[in-house]
């Protein structure tokens, strides 16, 4: 079996793009698992044969570092918050004290651009508002969201720049500072070309991969 | 007397034809026929069970079905209360619960006096908290009497009551039915295998054989012997055969029938006819002994197939080379011998016991075709 | 906690008397009456639980929103969907189990109440559902068990906002994801014993039907 | 001869209890009881379908179940054969399928070939194909006796085998049950409410009452008049009372029981006893005509309740203040009179047709209880 | 899309054998066997259904983890795992429909069979399971489309890895996820295309039963 690296599902799109490159260039095949951050952690928790850990957040993966499970975190790229919706031109930040008009963000609890999109809409005194008047959409994942916003069941929605240049539509970028996403390679599997991969993920054609896609590369 | 109900019937299932025509007043009519011919499905048609393809059916005037117009009540309206050969009691109810969900329209308290009174009348009282799974046979056969008694509908059709009864009970149970139909007058129609109810209790049997109805007739005049005498055969008694009365070279008549001939007395003249020899008037001989000239050419020898005793009467089947006879003896007489299964036996027929009847005679009883024109009017 | 388990007993209050109609009387239909098309019909509604509920409820989340009327009317992301959302996926077990359930009665039974006068509904709710029941109830548990853990198809077309829209499972969801187990322990205990305390009740009701006789 | 079938059955269900001993050789036993007796579950004790609380069951030296040594046969193995009172055709299997169930264990073809003999010996040939819900009521108990027979056990015990069929039918199919055990000699207990069919069929009769046995005897003593008379009454026929014997002051003796007396002739003593009258041994009277002076202290007066009948006999059931009465009247004799239900009848007992059996000597005619202790050495 | 076919179709064949022996047979204890702790028992079997298969497939990681033999044997997050994670949560759906076709069959048809001299397995095959069998089928085709169509208990447990635990509604779920819609439609068309077919059959093998007689 190829070694396996496992992956927030929403960096799906991108990540097969980046291992196939990889592929082609160093030929070395990975597999690619994709399911949410926190459902990874804990089959990586619990043993599962993952080599390389990509999270949405920062969170799972220092969970699974604190469990000595994984090594070498590190953020690997940075995405921004967005106001995202389906017209052609793009959404006023204001768009929100429209009252005819439903937002939706993903949850604060679990998703990390939901506790963003919670923590901006408090800052600018929308979210009591938009709670109240049962205009807040708080849908499960920033893909949900999106696709609350896209399928009609919400007017605009608060999602990564990654996912809204995917729906289409139109977007503006939300003052906020962008979310990270960290990497960890997971201990005792002895995993030489997921070290290669994970080295990889910082090297410039997988950055113009990640630019492509929405996101910023991130070096430091 | 006015028909209440007049009942045209055919209908088809899988191979089996049904064509039955019914007339029955304020009585008691009985359904009679061999097991396959058709009874338990006539019962099913007349309560609106089964679409019929043709049909007329018409209760104390109501038109409960007329393909040709397009009628047809549905059963919960034809008020014709219905006791099911498998009797269909409700499982999930109590014997009183049975009873009382055919008679709940009046009134609680009042219904369940009735349906009370009823399980007492069948001699059910004290299992009225039992369901049908803990009951015996017998026991379940009450409740669904009970239960379609109780109902009181204009008509009531019962699928063999009493099959799984002993005598006593099936005794007292016919009283019951007797004193309810005195009482409320509706009419009823019963299926049955057993010569004994029909007697009990019918006033009028319908005999219906391969889905056919092959003749009707008033109950008395079988009493008082004066119905066809056939029918006594389909009603499993006497010794009947069809064949044709000829004089012979010498001038005396004698009948002949497939399996063979009869000298007899007295005879009007030739021609198709069916003779009925009752089997009280069949003697038998003793071997040892001269046989009387009269009866020199009607002597039989065969075996003895079946030994009854019912009662005070001793019944025989004993199959011949020339047929299969019923003979009965009283088995008081001190001279009586007995009889077992596969003795020879000798008997002999005195030809004044030969009734015939004369095919020319025979000419129905009772028009049943033609009653169903007049509902129509 | 509270507040999840609350909507969650609202849900249930709404969807299990709903199952029971719908299922009951779809699985009625397919039983007991003879139309064109029943076959197609029964395969159709056995899809919902075909589809993971997140693909079910993708689909359901884009059908609903193409309706001018569900949109205006405010019906995605609010109490009604989480309704939907559980109803669904359930939907298909009470049919079937209804389905077996009226089958299984024996049609003598039934006409023996209509020739004693009873009129059909009255022959329906006096000898086919108490005979039916069993089975009926059986599925309605396992139905309801069903739409009280729906996670996928409540998270889709309603979301997760508490207080409105997050079931007990969701909430479990979103601690677990929050990395709050205890919490999760508890609220996935709690949802047990609703479902327990609901399965009991069906099963007392369920013990009190009489066997059939042959 | 030595008892094949030996068995103590000692059963509750529910509050009913049920205690029965039967002993059968090589022969055809009935059960005979009214409904509710405990007949069938009699049988499904026999058959190992209920766990017994106390029996002994022996079959041909086999002992099936010994509730004091822990010995319980399954079903299964004890390869009595049972027709269910209510059948239990299988519902998925067609009547041949039924049948060949039962038979299968001797190959496919030779299987099959069994299985339609007895179709046709129940006369369903035609039917071989048909599901039990497409046959009749009185096709399906033919079913379900092809069945049993067909399986060949090594006893065999019918539930009210012939209750849906007509009288031809059952003819048949008593030919049949008599042929099949004659060759196979299996012994048979049957089930039945009928008396015909005690007769024609059994070789001893087991009374059953409220779950216990109140006699038995062998039928052809019945037939011969050997028999406990009170049996008849059992077997529904006859007048019997329970009561005793008194001389009057005058030195005449009378027979007392609960309502009313008799005048005798020729008493041995007196003391408790039974009386039996012969239903046909019972006189008419001439209101208009004088009483012979020998009748004149047992006449009656009462009404019919009931007319019958029965191939060429009239039975009638009379009500009266001095209990109920069957009479029997040979319904040819040209002074015949015709009766009807509710006519006013009068008729009287003479004394030399009482029959009297003093209770002293009703001492078991066979010893019941002590048959058990055999099979256990 | 047909690696995750071929591993979809797998996991059914062998779940639906075991769905039908070890649904079936628990069923028939539940049903016809007496046992202390017997309704206990009926109600654990129907946790599966209450819990969400997120919250399920939760705690039989962590249950099958703490282990030592199944982490040895390489259990999770391999094709066993797969199967047992589509097995869970639909066994409960073919228990209690075997439980209730198998408390419907006469007891008197069995005793009939005891009766003609057949051994009880005999009688279970030839006569109870023929009688059970419309109800089983039923059951047998809603656990076998949950089992198929499971998507929560599977990720968790057997990870998503494409060719080795990654079946059709997982595939699905990867593809909504890159919002590769047109794909997704295809695999969600091919899932229950499956789905119908195996209903399909199942089917047939019911439109065979008899019905029974009252
Ligand atoms: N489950 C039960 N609980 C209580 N009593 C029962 C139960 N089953 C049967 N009985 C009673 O046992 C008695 C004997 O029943 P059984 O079926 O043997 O009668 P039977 O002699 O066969 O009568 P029938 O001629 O009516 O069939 C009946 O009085 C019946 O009410
Ligand atoms: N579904 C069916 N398909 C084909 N033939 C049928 C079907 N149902 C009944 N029959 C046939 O119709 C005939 C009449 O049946 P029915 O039940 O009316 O007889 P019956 O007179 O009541 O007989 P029994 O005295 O045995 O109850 C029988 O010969 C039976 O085989
Ligand atoms: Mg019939
Ligand atoms: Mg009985």
């Amino acid at each position: 079996h190829a070694e396996v690296f496992a992956a927030a599902a929403s960096l799906q799109p991108v990540m097969e793009k980046i291992s196939q490159e990889f592929e082609r260039e160093k030929g070395i095949r990975m597999d690619a698992v994709f399911a949410a951050s926190g459902q990874l952690a804990k089959q990586i928790e619990m043993g599962a044969p993952y080599d390389l850990f990509l999270s949405a957040d920062e969170k799972w993966a220092r969970y699974l570092e604190k469990k000595g499970k994984l090594e070498k975190v590190r953020p690997v790229a940075e995405c921004p918050l967005v106001l995202w919706w389906e017209s052609a031109e793009d959404p006023s930040l204001d768009l929100v004290k429209d009252k005819r008009i439903r937002v939706a963000i993903a949850d604060p609890e679990v998703a990390p651009y939901g506790a963003l999109a919670k923590e901006y809409l408090e800052k600018i005194g929308e979210y009591e508002n938009l709670n109240n008047e049962e205009r807040l959409i708080i849908a499960g994942d920033v893909l949900k969201a999106g696709l609350a916003a896209k399928s009609g069941g919400a007017g605009a929605a608060y999602i990564p720049l990654s996912i809204a240049k995917k729906l289409e539509g139109s977007w503006t970028k939300v003052p906020m500072p962008p979310q990270r996403l960290f990497g960890g390679i997971v201990k005792d599997r002895d995993a030489l070309a997921a070290l290669v991969f994970y080295d990889y993920l910082l090297s410039p054609p997988a950055a113009e991969l990640f630019r492509e896609a929405g996101f910023e590369p991130v070096q430091d | 007397m006015n028909a209440l109900l007049d009942a045209h019937i055919n209908e088809l299932i899988g191979d089996f034809h049904l064509d039955v025509s019914l007339r029955l007043g304020r009585e008691i009519g009985v359904l009679f026929g061999p097991s396959g011919s058709g009874k338990s499905i006539t019962l099913r048609c007349l309560a609106g069970l089964r679409n019929v393809r043709f049909g007329l059916i018409a209760l104390s005037g109501r038109v409960l079905l007329d393909s040709d117009a397009g009628i047809c009540e549905p059963p919960h309206r034809r008020k014709m209360g219905l006791l099911f050969q498998n009797l269909a009691l409700f499982p999930h109810l109590t014997a009183l619960e049975n009873v009382l969900f055919g008679c709940e329209s009046t009134g609680k308290r009042r219904a369940k006096s009735i349906a009370r009174e009823w399980l007492a009348r069948v001699r059910l009282e004290s299992l009225e908290n039992r369901y049908p799974s803990q009951l015996s046979g017998g026991q379940r056969q009450r409740v669904a009497l009970a239960r379609a008694l109780a109902n009181e509908p204009e008509m009531l059709m019962l699928d063999e009551p009493f099959s799984a009864l002993d005598g006593p009970l099936r005794r007292n149970l016919r009283r019951e039915l007797r004193k309810l139909h005195t009482e409320t007058g509706v009419p009823i129609l019963y299926v049955t295998h057993q010569v004994e109810d029909i007697c009990a209790l019918g006033d009028k049997v319908f005999f219906i054989e391969k889905g056919k109805l092959t003749g009707s007739n008033r109950i008395s005049d079988l009493i008082r012997g004066r119905g066809r005498v056939d029918l006594w055969k389909m009603m499993g008694w006497g010794n009947v055969f069809q064949g044709d009365v000829r004089f012979c070279n010498e001038g005396f008549p004698s009948f002949h029938w497939a399996s063979g001939d009869l000298a007899l007395k007295d005879v009007s003249g030739p021609g198709p006819a069916i003779a009925f020899v009752r089997p009280d008037r069949v003697r038998f001989l003793d071997p040892r002994m001269p046989v009387d000239s009269e009866l020199s050419r009607n002597t039989f020898s065969g075996k003895v197939e079946e030994v009854l005793l019912d009662g005070g009467v001793l019944r025989l089947h004993v199959r011949t080379p020339r047929g299969h006879w019923q003979i009965e003896q009283r088995e008081t007489g001190s001279h009586s011998e007995v009889f077992r299964q596969g003795d020879e036996v000798h008997f002999a027929i005195p030809p004044g016991a030969i009734e015939l009847i004369f095919l020319e005679e025979m000419k129905g009883e009772e028009n049943l075709g033609s009653s169903i024109v007049e509902v129509r009017a | 906690m509270e507040r999840a388990l609350i909507i969650s007993l609202k849900v249930l209050a709404i969807d299990i008397p709903l199952l029971a109609l719908l299922g009951g009387g779809i699985g009625w239909l397919l039983a007991r009456r003879d139309f064109r098309g029943r076959e197609l019909a029964s395969l159709l509604v056995q899809l919902p639980i075909i589809l993971p509920p997140s693909v079910l409820g993708l689909y359901l989340l884009f059908a609903l929103g193409q309706i001018n009327f569900f949109r205006e009317a405010g019906f995605l992301f609010a109490f009604p969907a989480a309704v939907l959302g559980a109803l669904l996926p359930s939907l298909p077990i009470m049919i079937q189990a209804s389905r077996a359930a009226f089958a299984g009665v024996d049609r003598e039974l039934e006409e023996a109440a209509l020739t004693l006068g009873r009129r059909p509904w009255e022959v329906f709710l006096r000898v086919t559902l108490p005979l039916a029941r069993r089975t009926l109830l059986v599925g309605l548990a396992l139905s309801s068990a069903r739409a009280l853990g729906d996670f996928g198809v409540t998270l889709m077309v309603a979301g997760n906002i508490p207080g409105r829209t997050q079931t007990l499972p969701l909430y479990i969801y979103g601690q677990v994801e929050s990395l709050n187990f205890a919490r999760a322990h508890m609220a996935a205990l709690l949802l047990v014993g609703v479902g327990i305390a609901s399965l009991c009740l069906v099963h007392r009701l369920e013990s009190g039907a009489h066997e059939r006789l042959a």
